[in-house]
């Protein structure tokens, strides 16, 4: 169905984009993301009329917007790596648990999930940075909330249709404990979907930071998260617009390879994963 | 007078879409029909109450343009004036009976007849009653009201207060009702929409979209509104705002200052009130002596160096010229303004010298300070908050984290939305600097003893001995002279212990659409910024 | 199928019972609504007042079972912000302003995301594919208050053609909803095409095709017939996602809607509204849920007689 | 002759390259006729019957060369339109797997009636008693229960019947059967070969049947046509082909024919794997695998000779 050729171009953007700013932010950057430049204040990028030493321009407190895009590469990959391995993490456990224990663990894990589904997301974050403050745990908990409902259920469905199958089956027979079944047998044959559904929610994951930057709810000032820049720099559209428009890009640009990533990988392992 | 002249070239980059863009729109049908001239659109903040019961907010009028207090200001000086309901008044020699003569001429929208003593007596009763939330409540609190006649009325009040008029104009925390339709409508009369003495009468108040409003005809005053129908329109994002001036859906805008230049560009024009409508500050957390409750002597700045060095960290010039685009004037002392009791003109002159930018001085005291290694906890946590009505809060945090950083302070900025930051500051555990506005700017004396003493109010920022002594003397006090004398000793005193970091006192501001709005003169005296709605002076037609 | 309808609605009621659990815990969590209806000078004594109007003196466990037993009657007290109006008033006045965004939203984005999936499906690989797939992966990567703000700009300030925000006809609804609509447009082509893709390629498509049937009918009557449940069961989470979505659209729009009451709610913890309009959303959720399920077992036979 | 098939070439253009799966194919079907179609998967005998439907997949698959005359006329220049009348009503096809050939959220009845609709419209109740007779014919029982049946409801070999009254719904000329008894027990494939060799004595339907499964061929089928690798290496009268087959290839599945526990699908018995379709040896494609072959086979690709009267193969050293 698809191709088995690794997708060069996203990976290539990906790497342009995400991974190679964050390793090397401090290298390469040519600011330090934190300097305000008070008499360089809003300088437009150096094809709109700026000079090259802000290349993509100065935000109202003069700081390097190029610098700061590329420090925050940094968060968007703490925050998505992080947050898809908790949510992950915590999802799949439950999921598994739910399906193999099946009886009242899987009642009470499936309404959770009903719970955690009918909660507004949004909502939550912000009772959440309201009563602990925005911090970059407040963001991580709402991002672990998010995702977890949706892993626990993938995860429960295989589950359930696993532990019917003769390996299982024969696994049981042959006297092995529960442990040593759910994570010999049942574990890696779920793992696939783990995967791909974790790569496809990392793109879910940078919008969802870039929402509670929006309302005031992301990772505190002046963190220079992607999301924290785009919501930051909305007001300027016209006058500044590239405030916004760079990191906005930046995050397009990620997620669209992430997604495009996550796509190839799921047609590669797991075929039949039907994932928005 | 505000004057704006009118433009007719608007900027050049939005009209080739314009044009295209309107052709096809007319082509589509869909476009909104071109308002009426008379018709002014005015889009605010969202107000933090939205309800016609005044006395269930905290103050902030958004009945304006329909309710009246006892008294008014003038539209230029911002004085406290005779221009609504009462023609005059007195007061006794130590400040504790008030008389106010009502304008027989005075009436209420509808049918609801003119305004009379009971009126007042009625008002009185609805702010003051247990569900009253208002600001500064204390200044109206527990006067006994004597009715002389159907227009007549003395407080009497339990002890003198000299500010007492701050409570009917200025802040004015007493809307005039009609008793009338209460007692025909009950409470849900005045939910539904309330008579008041105003030039424009409160049509609908839609929950979340704004308030409209009706000019009436044939004012008592004489006065008619130019304006027919004010449509006032909350709208919280700044984006969305100045897309609505710019798409011509508003007249006039409530702008955050950096947002302006993008309208200034466009050819938009800004009006300013006529006086300062409003001071900013950054609070140091509980500077307060030994014994205070909330008193943290590892606070660092607890050091008045540290504190030295803060207020000499931050270049003021620049400050004024990011949050407020050039057109604010640096504080010198928070809660000190030139037209009020106590201004000492001696500090603004050696202000520069205390106060001024010297980065060098700033890492000199704080080297003489010993720090950062002489402190536990050497770190200063900066509020980043938004409050309606200060948009430059939370850049104004990020400035000061760039100046202290500049100097070797170490910083960390803390986001918190306004009311935790109340709580915080109420359990008086707000160990951090955080940003404070005087607005409209109080009495001075008020200001200080609600503030920097413990008299009434749990938040303070300062609590000493000296400081105590002063405003107790301010408040006993009632010869004008003795309290402008002692007010500027307070002024000194908390100058000198650079009690916080004084930022500016700056107008408030809208931004107009000058091809349907001329002028709009207001003193920027109310605690919204915005007065004198009927005089909008729309584009004739 | 009355005992599988019985059984999703009782599971239901369980899950609403632990939501008023954690929306009232939450709510409280927030801090005291006095902090943000008092102003900064308020004194002790009126703090002490408020405090006991509000019956926030009461035990939290006392507060809780008033709460749920006015609120089994729909009654979930007054406003703190809007005074002198019932929470449940609050919420009913602005819930049909949320229904109506949302609806369209909803509305855009299947009659945007079905055909679409289905057409990138049927012409797979051809330009038509990569064009739609295209969109929807931009659609699935941009943060919607961007593109509300960018739609704006464009359309508004630029071309004229709109209202730039603010609550009216039809006109004033056609941005933001498509800025609700985008991410969930481009999750629904995405989801429909490869349900398409798979369904397709069955035998049964083939048989139909044999038949001699027409392509329209194999593609809409056999194919899609089937194809439809996937996107179906993820109308669930679209619903809910599309209430979600609103929340921030909706400021962006100046939409007062319910994800506008609900953010107001928080910030100003005015716990009656909070409440009901959390509830209001989890109700929502729960039953187009069941619905959904109940949908799902009517188009599907298989379902219905397992 | 009812369907003649000449020098039929199908392309696929996949990542892998462009390749052959039917490759200058011909032979024809008389009247009444059943040929048997055999090959190992991969060898292009399916996508010879979906050619034949013209139901390729789309875009990928096209037909490169060749003429299919079907009752007299030209199937490949038909129009789109032209060709949907055909199918079903000329030319049907019954397809492997009854599991999945019926649309799982159709009723039974439904899915007749719009089959017999598509090609005798009418009035809906006099298409519900001809589908009914229809199920019967098929040997359904209990037919108009049946109607409101979903398949999942019915047993495989119901469900194949009903996907054969589906095909035969039109009385067409000429039925492809694609291993339509592969997914079957035993008992009930026996069945179902009984069924349709009834209706072909009833009705003359000439039949082209899939299969890889010679059991079943020598059951039912006049004729065979064996493909490898997407060409035709043998055809003949299937006597001839059980006794005297001409291509080594024939001889090797002939000889593991009476073998019934062999796994479905896989052929036995020949060393080797049949070649990728995209990396054919130039010569014939078999001589990897063949014990016969010489410098030449390896070479060049061999002509179709006939061995015997009714029987040709393709290869450079038959055995006569």
């Amino acid at each position: 169905m698809a191709s088995s050729r690794l997708p060069v171009i996203p990976l290539a953007l990906l790497v342009l984009v995400l991974l190679g700013p964050a390793l090397l932010a401090d290298l390469i950057a040519p600011h330090d993301p934190y300097q305000s430049h008070l008499r360089n204040r809003l300088q437009p990028p150096v094809f709109a009329g700026g000079g090259w030493e802000f290349i993509l321009g100065t935000d109202r407190l003069g700081r390097c917007i190029l610098s700061r895009i590329l420090h925050g590469a940094r968060y968007a990959v703490a925050i998505s790596a992080v947050g898809i391995v908790l949510g992950a993490a915590l999802g799949s456990a439950l999921g598994l648990l739910a399906g193999y224990a099946r009886g009242w663990t899987d009642a009470v894990v499936m309404r959770l999930v009903d719970i955690s589904f009918a909660l507004p997301s949004v909502l939550l974050a912000l009772a959440l940075a309201v009563v602990f403050g925005p911090s970059f745990s407040a963001v991580l908990a709402v991002i672990v909330f998010v995702l977890w409902a949706s892993f626990a259920r993938q995860v429960r469905g295989e589950v359930l249709s696993l532990r019917e199958r003769d390996f299982v089956a024969r696994a049981r027979v042959a006297g092995a404990s529960h442990l040593r079944i759910l994570s010999r047998h049942i574990l890696p044959n779920v793992a696939n979907t783990i995967t791909v559904m974790a790569t496809l929610q990392l793109g879910v994951i940078i919008l969802l930071e870039a929402t509670l930057s929006f309302l005031g709810i992301g990772v505190p000032r002046p963190t220079p998260t992607w999301g924290l820049l785009v919501a930051d720099g909305r007001q300027f559209v016209v006058s500044a617009w590239w405030i916004s428009f760079f990191p906005g890009l930046a995050i397009l640009l990620s997620v669209l390879s992430i997604n495009l990533l996550g796509d190839w990988l799921r047609d590669r392992l797991d075929p039949r994963l039907q994932q928005v | 007078m505000t004057r704006i002249s009118t433009s007719t070239e608007r900027n050049p980059s939005f009209r080739w879409l314009r044009a295209g863009g309107l052709a096809a729109a007319l082509a589509l049908g869909i476009a909104a029909p071109p308002a009426e001239a008379r018709d002014v659109t005015i889009v605010l903040d969202p107000p933090s109450a939205e309800t016609n019961r005044f006395w269930e907010t905290s103050g902030d009028n958004n009945l304006g343009p329909a309710m009246q207090t006892l008294l008014g200001n003038d539209p230029v000086t911002g004085e406290i004036d005779t221009s609504t309901v009462a023609h005059t008044w007195e007061v006794n020699e130590d400040f504790t009976s008030w008389t106010f003569h009502l304008r027989p001429e005075a009436e209420f929208h509808g049918d609801w007849g003119p305004v009379t003593t009971a009126d007042i007596v009625h008002s009185y009763q609805l702010h003051t009653s247990n569900d009253s939330i208002l600001t500064g409540l204390t200044l109206l609190r527990g006067a006994e009201l004597e009715v002389l006649d159907d227009h007549t009325l003395t407080f009497h009040l339990p002890e003198p207060r000299p500010n007492f008029l701050f409570a009917h104009a200025g802040r004015g925390i007493m809307l005039i009702y009609s008793k009338a339709q209460y007692e025909a409508e009950g409470i849900e009369g005045y939910d539904a929409a309330p008579a008041g003495t105003g030039h424009f009468r409160l049509t609908e108040r839609r929950i979340g979209e704004g308030v409209t409003f009706e000019a009436v005809e044939d004012h008592w005053s004489g006065e008619t509104s130019a304006v027919s129908t004010l449509d006032i329109r909350y709208v919280a994002e700044p984006a969305t705002k100045l897309a609505m001036l710019l798409a011509g859906e508003a007249d006039i805008v409530a702008l955050p200052r950096e947002l302006q230049s993008e309208a200034t560009e466009a050819d938009y024009a800004i009006l300013s009130s006529t006086n300062a409508a409003m001071q900013t500050a950054f609070m140091f957390g509980n500077i307060y002596e030994e014994g205070v409750e909330g008193y943290n002597p590892e606070l660092p700045w607890m050091d008045i160096r540290l504190r030295e060095a803060m207020n000499r960290a931050i270049d003021r010039d620049v400050l004024m010229e990011v949050l407020y685009d050039g057109r604010a004037e640096k504080l010198v002392r928070f809660m000190m303004d030139p037209r009020g009791e106590g201004y000492a003109p001696e500090l603004a002159e050696r202000f520069d010298e205390d106060y001024g930018y010297d980065p060098e001085r700033a890492r000199e005291l704080l080297g003489e300070a010993g720090y950062p290694e002489a402190f536990a906890d050497p770190v200063i946590p900066i509020i980043s908050t938004t409050l309606g009505g200060n948009p430059e809060f939370p850049v104004l945090a990020e400035l000061l984290q760039v100046f202290f950083d500049e100097v070797g302070l170490q910083t960390e900025i803390r986001e918190m939305d306004w009311g935790t930051l109340g709580g915080m500051s109420r359990a008086r555990t707000a160990f951090v600097l955080r940003p404070m506005r005087n607005a409209p700017i109080r009495p001075s004396v008020q200001g200080l003893s609600i503030f920097y003493s413990s008299a009434g109010n749990p938040i303070n920022f300062v609590e000493t001995a000296q400081m105590e002594e002063l405003a107790t003397a301010m408040n006993a006090s009632i010869d004008p002279e003795e309290r402008g004398e002692i007010a500027r000793d307070a002024f000194t005193y908390l100058y000198e212990l650079y009690a916080d970091i004084p930022v500016a006192s700056v107008g408030y501001e809208v931004a107009v659409d000058p091809d349907t709005i001329v002028g709009w003169t207001y003193p920027g005296a109310t605690a919204i910024g915005l007065s004198h709605w009927h005089l909008i002076e729309p584009v004739a037609e | 199928m009355t005992r599988f309808a019985l059984l999703r609605l009782v599971q239901s009621l369980v899950s609403l019972f632990a939501i008023t659990v954690i929306v009232f815990g939450l709510s409280h969590a927030t801090g005291s609504p006095i902090d943000t209806m008092l102003p900064d000078d308020a004194t002790t004594e009126q703090i002490a007042a408020l405090s006991r109007n509000l019956g926030l003196d009461e035990p939290l466990w006392r507060q809780y079972l008033v709460f749920l037993g006015n609120a089994l009657q729909g009654d979930f007290g007054m406003s703190l912000k809007w005074r002198g109006q019932s929470a449940m008033g609050v919420v009913l006045d602005r819930l049909p302003a949320t229904l109506r965004l949302g609806g369209l939203a909803l509305l855009i984005s299947i009659a945007v995301a079905i055909p679409a999936g289905v057409v990138s499906a049927v012409r797979r690989g051809t330009w038509a594919d990569h064009l739609v797939r295209g969109f929807a992966l931009f659609g699935q990567s941009i943060p919607a208050f961007w593109l509300g703000i960018v739609l704006i700009w464009i359309f508004a300030v630029g071309l004229g053609w709109l209202p730039t925000s603010g609550h009216g006809g039809l006109a004033h609804m056609i941005l933001p909803a498509i800025s609700i609509a985008a991410f969930q447009i481009a999750a629904l082509t995405r989801l429909t095409r490869s349900a398409m893709l798979e369904v397709l390629d069955t035998e049964y498509v083939k048989l139909a095709r044999i038949k001699g049937a027409s392509e329209t009918a194999v593609v809409w009557r056999h194919a899609f017939a089937n194809a439809a449940i996937v996107p179906l069961t993820y109308f669930g989470v679209l619903a809910g996602s599309v209430l979600t979505g609103s929340i921030v659209v909706e400021t962006v729009f100046g939409w007062p809607g319910a994800g506008w009451l609900a953010i107001e709610a928080i910030r100003a913890r005015d716990f009656p509204v909070i409440q009901a309009v959390v509830m209001f959303f989890a109700l929502a959720f729960l039953l187009a849920n069941v619905l959904v399920d109940l949908l799902y077992a009517w188009v599907d036979p298989r379902v219905r007689h397992g | 002759m009812v369907l003649d098939v000449s020098n039929l070439s199908v392309q696929i253009r996949g990542k892998a390259g462009v390749i052959h799966p039917v490759d200058d194919v011909s032979f024809s079907l008389r009247p009444g006729e059943t040929l048997g179609l055999v090959g190992e998967s991969g060898s292009g005998k399916s996508m010879t019957g979906l050619a034949l439907m013209r139901l390729l997949p789309q875009p990928a698959a096209r037909i490169t060369q060749g003429r299919i005359t079907l009752a007299g006329q030209d199937i490949l220049a038909f129009s789109d339109r032209q060709m949907r009348s055909v199918r079903g009503r000329d030319i049907s096809m019954i397809l492997q797997d009854p599991q999945t050939s019926l649309n799982p959220v159709w009723r039974i009845g439904a899915q007749v009636i719009e089959a017999l609709r598509l090609h005798a419209p009418g009035p809906s109740t006099a298409l519900r008693v001809r589908a009914v007779e229809l199920l019967r014919w098929l040997g359904i029982p209990a037919p108009e229960a049946r109607m409101r049946a979903f398949p999942h409801e019915l047993s495989g070999g119901m469900r194949q019947r009903v996907v054969g009254a589906i095909a035969l719904s039109s009385a067409p000329k000429v039925l492809i059967a694609d291993e339509p008894t592969t997914a079957l027990d035993v008992t009930i494939q026996a069945q179902f070969l009984r069924l349709l060799r009834d209706i072909q004595a009833e009705t003359g339907l000439s039949i082209l049947f899939i299969t890889h499964d010679f059991g079943v061929v020598a059951r039912l089928c006049h004729r065979v046509m064996v493909m490898y690798a997407g060409r035709v290496v043998e055809t003949g009268p299937v006597r001839r082909i059980f006794s005297a087959p001409a291509h080594p290839y024939t001889r090797a599945l002939v000889a593991s024919v009476p073998r019934l526990d062999t796994p479905e699908g896989r052929l036995p018995a020949i060393p080797g794997q049949p070649p990728a379709l995209w990396s054919l040896p130039s010569g014939c494609a078999f001589a990897p695998r063949c014990p016969l072959a010489d410098a030449r086979c390896h070479l060049k690709a061999p002509p179709t000779v006939v061995t015997a009267p009714g029987q040709s193969a393709a290869c450079w050293r038959p055995v006569a």
